[in-house]
């Protein structure tokens, strides 16, 4: 056991730092191409897809090395480069089970964001229960018609192509009816419509494909492989980012101080009332212990070996401490943490949302709701720690029933 | 003793379940988030027909001459609803002008209020984030024979739309009420957005505001308007809360995943039992405050305290529990479910949050 | 809605106490004999078995009346009266569903406690699952013969008789194959051995019955009709007690302001700590919501309605409140709570644990671990509150996709 | 960076799970709690063979000059075993002799701990129930060279069978630590009983009591002993709440109800996975603790204030969840679940409670 960052990722740590503090922009990103200029500007300076292998553009950078890079940026509050589905999951999808000719077309346009990418897996009626999607592909020779409808894309809006699951043979068990496509997004049987949240803007969308058209060439994998292919690369990341996840909720913390220091209850600032340090004293010991966590997670990785089912671990409870989180927050801060427009100062804190977005307290606690819900629900979660994890038996489901 | 609701006060929630979902549907309740009063004047004008306003004022003054129990129905049924009125404040208000107030406050404000055509409220916080006396700031000074206020209110509800408001402010020793029209010079309100839009709220400048004639006495008032602000709170967390359990549990009836409908799964009924208890237990708090206040029994103020402490924190639990059973839809802006989910977060820091009504509960238990 | 008491119910109020007063015995009762003198004082007095029809002995007393009785003797502390199992539900099953004969033979010497009778339902493998019970009781013609072993029976030392479960007919559905006996325990067929908790004392008993005689004359109700009864019963006295119980929380309670009073942190009392308070305030008004819940199944009971499943919500109420309140009392009471022996005074306060026993801070704390497992875990209260209260679809269950 | 065991550091955990699952079986553990004295000399004198007292030690004094880890690697083991044994209060001693003693102190002391020929704690509460310097009464002064002490110390682990107490007093200005031996003249040692036998706690008294020539500096001796005591403590707890996890699993794949194994219940399941979070994330905290402490990193305080914060709670819930998976057995005093769950209760409120070091925390990272 050693904790100590290796003398290399210590440079490596101070170099990135000393980057972003000379490159990081003044200005809060708007159009999206000031974001595909910043991601350039990232990518040249080798910041973007750096594990990815040297031969497709990357530079098979450790993961400690890139979990430096995330946590710099979260530190350094820099905007995050367009294209992260893209460079965190899908090229890499396409790495492992991707055609010569599809790395040849795709890879290279990812990393420089040319073509941004979105994931079109869940639906409305296949939330947690992916298995059971309805888009349906059709063989029409040359090429598949895909028709149906996708839920909580992010990013669609602005996206080129996207990485598809689609049931391509209905008369299977549902997991091996469904395959796996690369669709354009720019063409006419593809509407995507912004979806908006309870937090009032809207962070995803639905998207819509009526005939839409998707070339043979354009299949990953086999017919039919799409539900292990999702299964192989929903894990990627998970836990890569944690480190960096935890640096924006102590900033977060650093600024909850602040305003536990500027308003006051009984003429004391409230950072002096016994309650209120109680409740600093739990998240701040929590958000430590996610912390501890991330690193354990990650010095796995560095080691090769990959967290597996347990990697349910770590996002049951970074979203559930998340939650907690933002609810003592707004507990402290009573109706200042409430307010979104024309409070006091103490009321406009501005906070780093785990969305990334920088925003209100309201809107950090609003958010913070999705984070038990998105990418396997904790009750889901549950189930793989208990079924995986801990080996206890199956439940007994209507689905195994049945079959 | 008996637990439940009479036949007549059966009949008023019945009659205002139904009128709300008539005119308080979840679109309604939309569209007054996007208005920039945020309320609607039909609506208050037809609360009025309906007896609402003057619930629990004297007949004389065009009320019913009912009680507590009576408007935390209404106000349950409100919450239920999500929504966006002044009811609250302002009944909290006149039932202060009632019990308090000299009587030419009386006869300009109660008949006004019950007839539909004033508003009131109540200033209970400023700059401290505190509900006690001594967070204070605001002065009263005589000045021939008037009071004249000076100070900043913060969070005062609904505010912008109101006609009167009960001011503490410190007059000489003591802390008492004053009651201030908006319309009186140095008096400006500057209302804020938050996260419940259903839930105006406004800073309330005074800058040597002239209060009306009479002053209501000190402490007793500030105790009464904390003591049933907090009731009414409790009451529509309440109203939001049994509203979020039942989305939840009808969703979990027809929701389907793997092969089977997700209330099916332990996960989501356990959760689902456990919503129940704590909308059950919420209710036996609200109505026990109620009625014990309105008979002045001995613990009703104590209730009180234990209903706002209590029904904040388990209307907290049951409608975030219930965004996450409905996963996903839960989560979006189209379903109403946050509506109420946010009615109950925005109640939980006024009229008192949960930690200064338990530190208010181990003072008068544990001397 | 009112909250008041009738004159009369407060006329007998009033009544009850200045008896308990007078005559609550000042010393602790130690042999069974003195508990049997405490009993019969009481039974005299019409202070046990009230709720029973006045043709049993008893007076057909309101449900107000029994609480107002229990919440007094609380109030009190005086020691239960004896038989309480007899009195509370087997008296009144042999009411129900007993022969003229079995009335005849039982329920006197049930009021009298000169028979004292305990509960034999629980087995080893049948905890949750009931009606999995394995205990035979076979006909032999002129009587049953029953093998078997049951747990969890509390007072079975002291216990002449018993109520028993056993299964009659092996190959019928597992509900409809058990019958409802009356068991003699003082026959050689009977082992009861005492069964000691976690607490260190023993409250219950395993009972081994080898060869057990039953007569013909006490099956209870007809043969397979024991499932039936058992679900009838299960249900007499819950919510009865409960404004007994929270007055027994309230009597602890006051034994924990002491506690704060006496104790000291930064030289002064514990009770002027603002999260000793935070503490003290969340407790106490959990516990006024339980009492204020509790007078509402009251008051349904007093109009004849019973709570039915919704009683599954008190139970689950109040024992996973018990459990985080003396959580919270040995929170408060650090190191001192945990002392059972030979500490300073403060470290031996005597409060009574809702297991009736008048103990220290760890035996209520460890007593409380029981609530939530016995006649019902919190687990199956939510099953049944789901259910039959909520209206949610059925779990599946491999009992039931079998079937 | 590298947060796994090193193969040494894995052999030490596997060589204690093994002597232990050996030496201190269940059987052996009910047999000490119903022992007067508590411990078993031959237990003890094994643990000195296998190097475990010295292991954090100087070899000169016959140690093996390891550290906090492997200390922690051997508190976890113990408190899966619920050994009762006065290790943690004894090298949490040594190591504060080691650290601040005077080179006679050192002689004396050391090879004899670490050869197994005595035991040592530490007195860090006193009537109040505090761990702050503040709360420290007991005053040392000074005769003829030598200090004095007289005051009462509380919940002492282990005082009746320790021959050397560390003890802080107020010497002057500051408070001071000072070694007592339990032979000299003016200690009286009061065992208390207590919920877990397997933790022995007795109140010390020291009537002009003699303490042993030299001093342990003010300050910093007295954090370096709540420091590593909480981490020691947290370690301990972390290992019973472990076991209970382990017993709750295995009991739940082949406990039937309802015609199958009641883990493949969500209830079961997803309490079970929950209790493996909290034990996975009180694994994180602890070793992240021993680590930073023993390499003065610069969190290492505050490391190990969060350990004790966090695995206080979260041993607690894992324990008690371990019951409630059980049942009716679980709460049977034959079962041996128990032996854990008072384990780690018994841990919680020493070396400083939840609340005390999450204002530690504060106090920290709030200036």
């Amino acid at each position: 056991m050693d904790l100590n960052l290796s003398p290399e990722d210590r440079a490596f740590r101070d170099q990135t730092r000393r980057w972003l503090e000379a490159n990081v922009p003044r200005t809060e990103l708007k159009t999206l191409e000031e974001r595909r200029a910043w991601h350039r500007t990232m990518f040249e300076a080798g910041y973007v897809g750096m594990a990815w292998p040297k031969e497709y553009g990357g530079q098979g950078a450790t993961p400690m090395k890139v979990a430096i890079v995330a946590d710099e940026m979260a530190r350094a509050n820099a905007p995050a480069p367009i294209n992260g589905l893209g460079i965190g999951f899908i090229g890499p999808t396409i790495i492992i089970h991707g055609t010569a000719a599809q790395k040849e077309r795709y890879l290279k346009k990812i990393l420089s964001a040319e073509e941004i990418w979105c994931q079109l897996y869940s639906e409305p009626n296949s939330g947690s229960d992916l298995a059971s999607l309805r888009t349906r592909a059709e063989d029409k020779g040359e090429h598949f018609l895909v028709n149906g409808q996708k839920i909580w894309t992010s990013g669609g809006h602005i996206s080129d192509w996207g990485i598809l699951l689609a049931r391509t043979d209905p008369n299977v068990a549902k997991h091996r009816g469904i395959s796996c496509f690369l669709l354009n997004m720019r063409q006419p049987g593809v509407e995507v419509r912004p979806l908006k949240q309870i937090t009032g803007s809207a962070e995803f969308n639905e998207v819509f494909m009526t005939n839409a058209r998707v070339e043979k060439s354009d299949l990953i994998g086999r017919l039919g492989q799409g539900w292990e292919i999702a299964q192989t690369t929903l894990g990627f990341e998970r836990g890569g980012n944690s480190i960096a996840r935890v640096t924006r909720y102590a900033s977060a913390f650093e600024r909850l101080v602040d305003a536990a220091k500027k308003l006051k209850r009984g003429g004391k600032p409230l950072l002096e009332d016994p309650l209120v340090r109680a409740k600093l004293g739990r998240v701040y010991a929590e958000m430590e212990v996610q912390r501890y966590a991330a690193l354990r997670v990650l010095s796995m990785l560095q080691k090769g070996d990959s967290p597996g089912a347990a990697s349910s671990i770590t996002k049951l409870s970074y979203s559930e401490f998340e939650k907690r989180y933002y609810e003592l927050c707004l507990e402290i801060l009573g109706p200042y943490g409430q307010v979104t427009d024309g409070g006091l100062e103490e009321s406009t804190l501005d906070v780093d949302s785990s969305s990334g977005v920088r925003s209100s307290w309201a809107y950090a606690f609003l958010w913070a709701r999705a984070g038990t819900i998105y990418s396997g629900s904790s009750e889901i979660q549950k189930n793989v720690i208990g079924e995986r994890v801990l080996g206890l038996p199956k439940e007994i489901r209507a689905d195994r029933v049945k079959s | 003793m008996d637990f439940s609701f009479s036949p007549d006060q059966q009949l008023l929630k019945n009659s205002a379940r139904a009128f709300l979902d008539e005119h308080a549907k979840a679109a309604h309740v939309r569209a007054l988030w996007d208005d920039p009063r945020g309320e609607s004047e039909t609506l208050w004008k037809e609360m009025a027909q309906l007896g609402w306003l003057g619930l629990a004022l004297p007949e004389e003054a065009g009320g019913s001459a009912l009680g507590l129990v009576e408007t935390a129905i209404l106000q349950e049924e409100l919450g239920r609803a999500a929504c966006p009125s002044a009811y609250l404040p302002t009944v909290l208000a006149a039932m202060a002008v009632d019990r308090f107030g000299s009587a030419a406050q009386k006869n300009r404000w109660l008949p006004a209020i019950a007839g539909g055509s004033a508003r009131a409220t109540v200033a209970l916080m400023e700059r401290e984030l505190d509900w006690d006396l001594r967070s204070v700031q605001t002065r009263a000074e005589e000045r021939g024979g008037k009071a004249v206020l000076t100070g900043v209110k913060q969070f005062v509800p609904w505010a912008h739309v109101a006609d009167l408001i009960l001011v503490p402010a410190v007059a000489g020793a003591t802390v008492a009420v004053f009651a201030v029209e908006t319309s009186a010079p140095g008096v400006s309100v500057t209302p804020l957005t938050s996260m419940d839009p259903g839930v105006r709220l406004s800073t309330v400048t005074l800058d040597g505001a002239v209060a009306t004639e009479g002053r209501l006495p000190s402490g007793g008032a500030l105790d009464f308007l904390l003591q049933r602000g907090a009731v009414g709170a409790s009451a529509e967390m309440l109203g939001a809360a049994r509203r979020c359990l039942d989305m939840a549990v009808d969703y979990a009836k027809v929701r389907e995943q793997f092969g089977q409908p997700i209330g099916s799964f332990q996960a989501i009924r356990h959760k689902c039992a456990e919503m129940l208890l704590e909308v059950e237990n919420s209710f036996s708090a609200v109505y026990y405050a109620a009625w014990s206040l309105e008979n002045g029994a001995e613990d009703g103020p104590l209730a009180a305290s234990v209903a706002k402490a209590y029904v904040s924190d388990a209307s907290r639990k049951v409608c975030g529990d219930a965004i996450q059973v409905h996963g996903g839809i839960g989560f979006t802006w189209e379903y109403d479910l946050h509506l109420y989910f946010k009615r109950a977060k925005a109640l939980e820091p006024l009229y008192g949050d949960a930690d200064y009504h338990r530190e208010l509960i181990v003072r008068r238990v544990a001397r």
